[in-house]
């Protein structure tokens, strides 16, 4: 084991009994029962497990920041620490005062929550909100904690780390806010680090990034890492242990390597099979299901910039793409480098400054407002951010319907029957409907985007990360059900994933784009299997394979193969 | 659109299919909370008093009319006790007339209820409408409408109402005419106000989502965003009732409103605050009867709002 | 260029509005059941007195005329009658208020700063007071504090101002003997007794107003707490004051501000009871007084300065939403 | 009227003017009009301290009002029957600025009313003087040749028919003299230069003036006034309640104020209770007329009978209570006011202060009015919309509808002095006279000529009979002899029942503490200003 805590030692984290219920109109919902777990000082931790199982609620309470709603069982105690005055007995965090708390969060206990989209102040500059978690705990000027702030910017892997700290939060990349947010976590260099999800919108090479860094925090500066994580590479590389979660309770707890080879627990084997390589094509190759070769989306040239302030962002720079209807074409790329943009240029939700895009063959750029809404009709597009696009004060079951009751003229019953098959399609339980979604996990939210943009039956798919937050049993549910939806409907598909292994798994073509650029596109298994461009054969090096044994090895001899931080 | 999609599929047998569309929960917390519930009554109370007031006053034989001048002193004051109260007036009498203060807040509540919710209503109406447009549209439509609002608020008012006063016949029928006066130039600060909100909600994501699955702006207004404006605008339009009711008591000095005798809340309080210090018995049942329907209707108000607001969805105190 | 070609645009719109509202001013002035060259005219008038005193004050010209007259006389002065008993208004001429005997511009040039003293200084006050009782609300929501701040200021929103007004003059002026109950003394005499003057006026007008501001803060943070960027910013181990201040209030200020705005600019014009009772010679009574005695210079005068405080007010206010919230 | 002169225990009498101190004066006008020939101001308030006249009055705590010699050394000595009014000036007496005060000046200061930039004042002289058509004004560098200043002492006006009055037509504030040349149309009004015993230091619009005295002005030669405060601070632009509980408060500002405005009904209750306060409240005699004009060109008001049906049907009880009580009010059958010669108080319509609306009805089935509804407009102050309603409850007894026209006293005056006769059946008014003179009862409303054009005859009586009273009585020198025309004249209105005469108004002031002499003759029914002093 790595960790340096001797066996004997009091646990940094102690989690007993734990258990968090819910209100809600449906009466009470248990999130999660009776857990326990305990975290070493140094100790990396991974939870892995079903989506929905209760893994952020977890992570939450240790913080004391559940909603008003959630009622927390149990206990969790923190061995007392440098600074916060928790006896020998360590400090009671459920149930704990205000101040305890405090003094707790940020310092103690760094969190890094799930979305990384509606985690920051939509209205306050990055650089500002890092620099505030700075001084927090710290008293130190604002011109030191600004020089901090870069610096931490700059240790994520993030590069122009002096626009990025400048921008508001709707200005970058999720890969680009999710760095940020493990920068501003890690800044009060805690005893521990909630970690959840932290790579889920970061490309292999950036996120080999981080997880070195974490691999770094807790060596050198001691910080046990209780690190959330669908993606079983990640868990492979990184645990000492892992934790199994299913249904708000523990499946399977033990050393990674016990978890990853000698599984007990049904669900774990289940999880593992489930697990798709990127070094193994997949045994059902997907097949293209199109018999004509008509693009349902066609890019041309496409250049898109963004301004802020008085800077421009070229962020598409003349990009052409093609998406053949029946077929799925994965893009890949650097976070950052404009692949959220693109996806949105093609639905016109952002203007193309220069190039032409159309959509089954029509211009969208061209159309009347009244076309357009017909045009869009036919795309269903997943947005990277499932949090902010659902609307907060509708319930599930409305914001699944709501293309239906705009575009056919089907009665009220029909529509909560087809979005009752879907909601079940996508592996979420019967009550989903009735839930806002805040009362949702984060991969359930993005399973209600998913049902939304293919409740109609489009003709253009245009998918952001839609597997970001699943876990690798739903995720193979989800892709299953777009390839069946496609062979029935035969819509074309832009899969935007940084996950190369799905990519592989769904995509008969891929375009790998770097720095608003497309660095290399081809056949899928051409692409992945036989990389031409420097930047697609880093990528491909760069992913975590599900096993810790594999994993260890790459870390004690890093390879060339293997470039620490990318700062392309 | 083809919405064969999901043709092959079954429908699991558990669904509970209501449960998509329960608002039991909104519903059952409005029910629970004690404070909408008090203001609910409250304010259905003085629409009862407001339609039963012949029956209410008559019980004594009172109406709001008839001087009493016996009930005065030389002077003007009621005699007796806390505004001349007794048995025949409740509420004691108004100095100067002697006229029945029961009778008058009763006979006042229909005006005053009529026209202070039915010019806020009118006004919260327009403001919506307009504030939503222009804030979600943007561009020239913003522009206009934008203009069009600062116009209405640098309207020269006063001038203009003393100029309707002289042109309406005496004849016509006032409540309706001063909802409408009221209204038409209640709406702009709602209007404001939604636009501001309507800028920042029209970039949020899920707006955008809904524009991506080709919706109707007029859907995008209903569905996304006015839900998200309700909480505001229901304080706005719940604050603005006594400022309604206010004007209404201005424009009838300046012969819009209804005219004296016709009693109306707004009325009764400017002429009986200069009494505040002589006799504030008079000032005390028009007034609060003011406060009361204002806070009953703002209780209400946040219940509704607690109620559909979603994270307080399966809270109940 | 673009910062150009915007504010050229807004500026256009603006004159757009005030041309509109003198226009309007002027045409509702006319169906105004009013003669004011007969008011000018004096007790006892006979019809040719009147006809000389109508001439001498513009009133003889179709109306179009007279609008330009003024328009024109904005830039260019004006002059009633002619030879020594003449009347000169120099530009920029808003007219020559004949009832009070001198132009419009000096006339408001004396009401407007106790406008403005009266309205600013209130305005701030509200402004902290409101969002101040609007977070408390928020932050006790639903308890005993939140029902009390809601209820005073229901109690605020629904007492006319002019009996607040009249009851702080009882109670502090005359009962507690400690604060002035009227006149205003200049900023610039004596900043002091300027202030101490208007501590009342502030305080009835901070009364009412803060109100509308507690409730609408309340509502929106209510809505903001619950928010997720909350939660980081309590995740950082922020002070809780910090954490309302910075993080959720700063969300919810645009329809505070809003507000504001329009408040704010709406007084500017003329806070007409409150300088009633307080016997401030501002705007508001100046307004009222035009109007009482169908000065038709005057009313068009504070009018049109109104409304440019309107039109201001909302412009600066479209201004800061890109600063509020740069998503707008 | 008889000698009691003012109500209320503290019967002044006048005691010795003491000199000095600082007065106050609250007011609720926001502006001061400072040009003579501009001013409504009655002789012996505001102007009385500011300007001097040929004449002026003479009013006493007791006893009829008299017009006495002011700058002249008579009231005026009349010749070719009333025609030609000869006047000679005192000596000794200045301007504030030193200047000494000639018939020069005083002939400058009534030229200057003539001019268009300074109209607006009482204009009683206007139609009187000969030769004044189409005169313009001293700017123009015309002089009127119907006043002849043959030197600095001596004036001779000429006028164009016999008038009687004409010394209290001198008497007004546009006869006030005023240097020539100095005296810019534009600027005099903020910087005036005055006669009287006090000169205006300065004047701020809806703040103050402040008045310090006059040092060129003499007692010596103006017996009338005493010139008692050294300075008097004219707080303006007060609230009328505010302003009545300051003086209630007798706080040490107000000790040594009184306020300008009547104190409003709900103040007077309060004083009521109040003994300090009651012994510092002054109240005039019944003296202003509250009346309901009854437009007799509206169709639905063209029968007598029906006009005399609103005579009886009136509840003048419940018009005092609405004004304020017997404090306020004293139930009015005439039109001529108490005080004023001429007087006669009769009662045509006997039905009893209730009124009699059984009397009224039997009226109105007699002219077979049925359902009558009548428009009764209304100012929009508090006092008058009480009045009204007294007055909508008391005719709905008799079975008349009255609906309440609420109007701002711009539409009001626009609506009832306007040339057309429609828009109201009724309108509530009140009138007090400029000088004390049953003419100014009479003339202004109900003389043909005084219909529309903004005059005053709201009621829209042209009665030639009473146009020849009002005629003969002007013309009547004798002022006894005159005053019996009046009378007359006052019996013939009432007989056409052209107006319900509802309450004599009694108007009470509140003074503080610390002031003195402060009383209201008989009339006007305002106090006395420039006999005011202070306890030193
Ligand atoms: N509204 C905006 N204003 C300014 N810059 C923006 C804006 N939105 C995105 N950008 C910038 O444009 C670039 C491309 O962003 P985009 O979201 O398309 O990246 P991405 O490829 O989807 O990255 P990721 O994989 O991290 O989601 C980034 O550098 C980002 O900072
Ligand atoms: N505010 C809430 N009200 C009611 N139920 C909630 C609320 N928040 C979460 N839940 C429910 O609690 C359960 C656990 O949620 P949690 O977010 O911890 O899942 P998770 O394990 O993090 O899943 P994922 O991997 O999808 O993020 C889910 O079923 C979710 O629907
Ligand atoms: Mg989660
Ligand atoms: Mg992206």
């Amino acid at each position: 084991m790595a960790h340096p805590s001797g066996p004997g030692e009091d646990p940094l984290l102690a989690v007993r009994k734990l258990g968090i219920d819910f209100v809600t109109d449906a009466g009470k919902h248990t999130a999660v029962s009776e857990i326990s777990l305990t975290v070493a000082r140094g100790q990396v931790l991974a939870i892995v497990g079903e989506s929905g199982s209760g893994k952020s609620v977890t992570a939450l309470s240790l913080l004391g920041l559940l909603p008003a709603t959630a009622q927390v069982r149990g206990s969790a105690v923190l061995a007392g620490g440098v600074l916060a005055g928790g006896g020998p007995a360590g400090t009671e965090l459920v149930g704990a005062a205000p101040a305890t708390l405090r003094s707790v969060r940020g310092r103690r206990i760094g969190a890094v929550f799930q979305d990384p989209f509606t985690t920051f102040n939509p209205v306050m500059r990055i650089g500002t909100q890092i620099a505030e978690a700075v001084m927090a705990h710290t008293r130190i000027g604002t011109r030191q904690a600004t020089a901090q702030v870069l610096a931490l910017l700059d240790r994520v892997g993030l590069t122009d780390v002096p626009r990025i700290s400048r921008s508001f939060p709707h200005e970058l990349s999720g890969g680009q806010l999710q760095r940020a947010m493990i920068a501003m976590a890690i800044s009060g260099e805690p005893d521990l680090l909630i970690a959840d999800e932290p790579t889920t919108a970061l490309d292999v090479t950036v996120q080999a990034g981080i997880l070195d860094l974490l691999h770094e925090l807790r060596l050198g500066g001691g910080m046990a890492i209780l690190l959330i994580t669908h993606d079983m590479g990640v868990a492979a590389d990184l645990a000492d242990d892992v934790v199994v979660m299913r249904h708000g309770q523990i499946m399977e707890t033990g050393t990674a390597e016990e978890v990853f080879f000698s599984a007990r627990s049904d669900y774990t084997r289940e999880l593992l099979r489930a697990v798709p390589r990127v070094d193994v094509p997949p045994a059902v190759e997907a097949a293209s299901t199109s018999t004509s070769t008509d693009a349902v989306a066609e890019l041309r040239d496409v250049r898109v910039t963004y301004s802020s302030g008085h800077r421009h962002v070229v962020a598409v720079d003349g990009v052409s793409l093609s998406v053949p209807a029946g077929e799925t074409v994965g893009l890949v790329g650097e976070s950052g480098s404009g692949k959220t943009t693109l996806g949105k240029a093609i639905a016109r939700l952002v203007p193309a400054a220069s190039g032409s895009i159309t959509v089954a063959g029509r211009d969208l750029s061209a159309l009347r407002s009244r076309d357009l809404r017909a045009a869009r009709a036919e795309i269903g597009f997943v947005f990277q951010n499932p949090t902010d696009s659902l609307n907060p004060r509708a319930r599930v079951g409305a914001i699944v319907a709501e293309p239906l009751k705009l575009h056919t003229k089907l009665a009220s019953a029909e529509r909560q029957q087809r979005v009752a098959e879907l909601l079940d399609r996508v592996d979420l339980p019967a009550d989903t409907a009735s839930r806002f979604p805040h009362q949702l996990s984060g991969g359930q939210r993005q399973r209600v985007a998913i049902a939304r943009a293919l409740v109609l039956g489009p003709r253009l798919v245009i998918a952001d990360e839609p597997t970001s937050a699943l876990d690798v049993a739903v995720q193979a549910t989800i892709l299953k059900l777009i390839a069946d939806l496609q062979r029935e409907l035969g819509f074309g598909c832009l899969f935007i994933s940084h996950d190369l292994a799905v990519v592989r798994q769904v995509s008969q073509q891929v375009t790998v784009m770097s720095s608003g650029r497309v660095v290399e596109s081809g056949p899928t298994e051409q692409v992945l299997s036989t990389p031409r461009h420097e930047y697609t054969k880093t990528l491909l090096a760069s992913v975590p394979l599900p096993d810790p044994r594999v994993q260890r090895a790459r870390r004690e001899d890093p390879a060339p193969a293997l470039p620490r931080r990318s700062g392309v | 659109m083809p919405s064969k999609i999901l043709s092959g599929l079954t429908v699991p047998a558990d669904v509970p299919v209501a449960a998509i569309v329960r608002r039991s929960g909104a519903f059952a917390r409005l029910l629970a909370d004690r404070w909408a519930l008090t203001g609910a009554a409250v304010a259905v109370g003085f629409v009862l008093l407001a339609l039963f007031a012949p029956f209410l006053s008559g019980i004594n034989g009172n109406n709001p009319y008839t001087y009493h001048l016996s009930a005065l002193t030389s002077s003007g004051l009621p005699r007796g006790p806390l505004g001349g109260v007794s048995a025949s007036h409740w509420l004691g009498v108004e100095p100067q007339t002697g006229r029945d203060l029961f009778a008058i807040a009763a006979y006042g509540a229909r005006i005053s209820l009529l026209v202070g919710v039915g010019a806020t209503v009118l006004a919260t109406v327009i403001g919506t409408v307009l504030g939503v447009l222009a804030g979600y549209r943007g561009g020239l439509v913003d522009t206009l409408l934008s203009r069009f609002t600062d116009l209405t608020i640098a309207f020269p008012q006063l001038i203009f109402m003393i100029a309707l006063g002289a042109l309406v016949p005496a004849s016509f029928p006032k409540q309706f005419f001063m909802i409408a006066v009221i209204g038409a130039f209640g709406w702009p600060s709602v209007a404001r106000v939604v636009r501001a909100q309507t800028l920042a909600l029209r970039n949020r994501s899920f707006v955008v989502a809904a524009q991506s699955i080709g919706a109707r702006p007029l859907h995008i207004l209903r569905t996304e965003i006015l839900p998200n404006l309700a909480a505001t605008i229901t304080v706005i339009a719940t604050m603005s009732i006594p400022g309604a009711i206010g004007t209404e008591a201005a424009l009838s000095f300046l012969g819009i409103g209804v005219p004296p005798p016709t009693p109306s809340w707004g009325r009764e309080i400017s002429s009986a605050i200069a009494w505040v210090s002589v006799d504030p018995w008079y000032l005390a049942a028009p007034g609060i009867a003011l406060f009361l329907v204002t806070l009953a209707l703002n209780a209400f108000g946040d219940g509704l709002r607690d109620a559909f607001d979603p994270r307080m969805s399966g809270r109940l105190r | 260029m673009k910062i150009t070609r915007f504010l050229l645009i807004k500026l256009a719109g603006m004159i757009a509005v005030l041309l509109v509202v003198s226009l309007a001013t002027f045409l509702i002035f006319y169906i105004l059941p009013a003669n004011p060259a007969r008011t000018e005219c004096g007790r006892l008038c006979t019809p040719g007195q009147l006809r000389e005193v109508r001439a001498f004050m513009g009133l003889a010209q179709p109306v179009w005329r007279q609008y330009l007259d003024f328009l024109a006389a904005i830039f260019a002065g004006r002059t009633y009658g002619s030879g020594p008993g003449a009347i000169v208004c120099p530009a920029p001429c808003l007219g020559y208020s004949f009832q009070q005997n001198r132009t419009v511009l000096s006339l408001i040039g004396q009401a407007l700063p106790v406008t403005a003293s009266i309205a600013l200084g209130a305005a701030v006050l509200w402004l902290v007071t409101g969002t101040a009782a609007g977070v408390i609300s928020a932050l006790r929501h639903g308890k005993a504090t939140d029902r009390a701040v809601m209820t005073t200021a229901i109690v605020g929103v629904s007492a006319p101002s002019y009996l607040v007004g009249l009851l702080a003059i009882l109670l502090f002026g005359f009962k507690l003997n400690i604060l002035p109950v009227s006149g205003f003394v200049s900023l610039l005499q004596s900043p002091g007794q300027w202030a101490f003057h208007l501590i009342l006026p502030w305080c009835t007008l901070a009364f009412i107003s803060a109100a509308i501001y507690g409730r609408l803060t309340r509502s929106q943070m209510l809505e903001a707490l619950g928010e997720d960027y909350v939660r980081t910013a309590r995740a950082k181990g922020l002070r809780e004051r910090r954490v309302i201040v910075r993080h959720a209030l700063r969300n919810v200020m645009i329809p505070i501000v809003t507000m504001f705005g329009l408040d704010v600019g709406a007084l500017l014009g003329g806070a007409v009871i409150t300088e009633k009772v307080y016997s401030m010679y501002g705007l508001g009574a100046l307004l009222i007084g035009a109007v009482q005695t169908t000065d038709l210079s005057t009313i068009s005068g504070v009018t049109i300065l109104a409304a440019v405080f309107v039109l201001v007010a909302n412009f600066v206010v479209d201004l800061t939403y890109k600063l509020l919230d740069p998503r707008v | 009227g008889g000698a009691n002169n003012t109500s209320g225990p503290g019967t002044p009498t006048i005691s010795p003017a003491e000199k000095g101190g600082t007065l106050t004066i609250l007011d609720s006008q926001t502006t001061l009009t400072l040009d003579p020939a501009q001013s409504w101001s009655l002789a012996v308030t505001s102007s009385g301290l500011l300007w001097r006249r040929l004449t002026t009055w003479k009013i006493g705590p007791t006893g009829a009002p008299a017009v006495v010699p002011d700058l002249a050394t008579s009231d005026g000595t009349p010749s070719d029957g009333g025609r030609v009014w000869t006047y000679h000036l005192k000596s000794g007496i200045y301007f504030s600025n030193g200047q000494p005060i000639t018939s020069y000046d005083v002939k400058y200061g009534i030229e200057r009313t003539y001019a268009a930039a300074l109209s607006g004042g009482l204009n009683y002289q206007k139609p009187l003087i000969a030769g004044t058509a189409g005169y313009q004004g001293p700017f123009s560098g015309k002089e009127l040749s119907s006043i002849v200043t043959p030197n600095s002492k001596t004036i001779i006006f000429h006028l164009n028919k016999p008038y009687g009055n004409w010394p209290w037509v001198v008497s007004t504030t546009s006869m006030a003299p005023v240097p020539e040349g100095k005296a810019p149309a534009a600027t005099f009004n903020s910087h005036p230069i005055t006669s009287g015993p006090y000169a205006v230091q300065s004047y701020t619009p809806g703040n103050s003036a402040i008045l310090v005295r006059n040092k060129y002005w003499t007692a010596a030669t103006d017996p009338n006034r005493s010139g008692g405060p050294s300075k008097i601070i004219w707080e303006l632009n007060q609230d009328p309640t505010v302003e009545a509980q300051t003086l209630l408060a007798d706080g040490p500002n107000a000790q040594n104020a009184f306020g300008a405005d009547f104190v409003p009904p709900a103040q007077l209750a309060q004083v009521e209770n109040n003994p300090s306060a009651k012994a510092r409240l002054v109240t005039s005699p019944a003296s202003p007329l509250e009346y309901v004009a009854v437009n007799v060109q509206s169709p639905k008001l063209k029968n007598l009978k029906v006009r005399e049906a609103l005579e009886y049907a009136v509840n003048r009880q419940a018009v005092v209570v609405a004004s304020g009580g017997p404090v306020a009010a004293d139930p009015a059958t005439t039109l001529i006011t108490p005080g004023i010669v001429g007087r006669e108080p009769y009662n045509l319509y006997p039905a009893g202060t209730a009124g009699d609306p059984a009397k009224a009805k039997s009226l109105l089935t007699q002219a077979g009015a049925h359902n009558l509804t009548l428009t009764l407009a209304t100012p929009n102050d508090p006092i008058s919309t009480a009045i009204s309603q007294a007055v909508q409850q008391a005719y709905s007894a008799a079975g008349i509808k009255v609906v309440i026209k609420s109007l701002s006293a711009n539409a009001f005056s626009a609506l009832a002095t306007g040339n057309s006769a429609s828009g109201y059946d009724l309108a509530l008014s009140s009138w007090q006279p400029d000088f004390p003179s049953a003419m100014d009862n009479i003339e202004p409303l109900f003389a043909s000529a005084m219909i529309g054009n903004g005059n005053y005859n709201i009621s829209r009586l042209s009665d030639p009979k009473v146009d020849a009273l009002i005629n003969r009585a002007e013309g009547t020198i004798n002022e006894a002899a005159a005053g019996k025309i009046w009378a007359q004249a006052d019996k013939a209105i009432m007989a056409d029942a052209a107006v319900v005469p509802l309450v004599y108004n009694r108007n009470s002031f509140l003074r503080g503490s610390n002031v003195d002499n402060f009383y209201i003759g008989e009339f006007p029914a305002y106090p006395v200003y420039t006999a005011v002093s202070l306890k030193q």
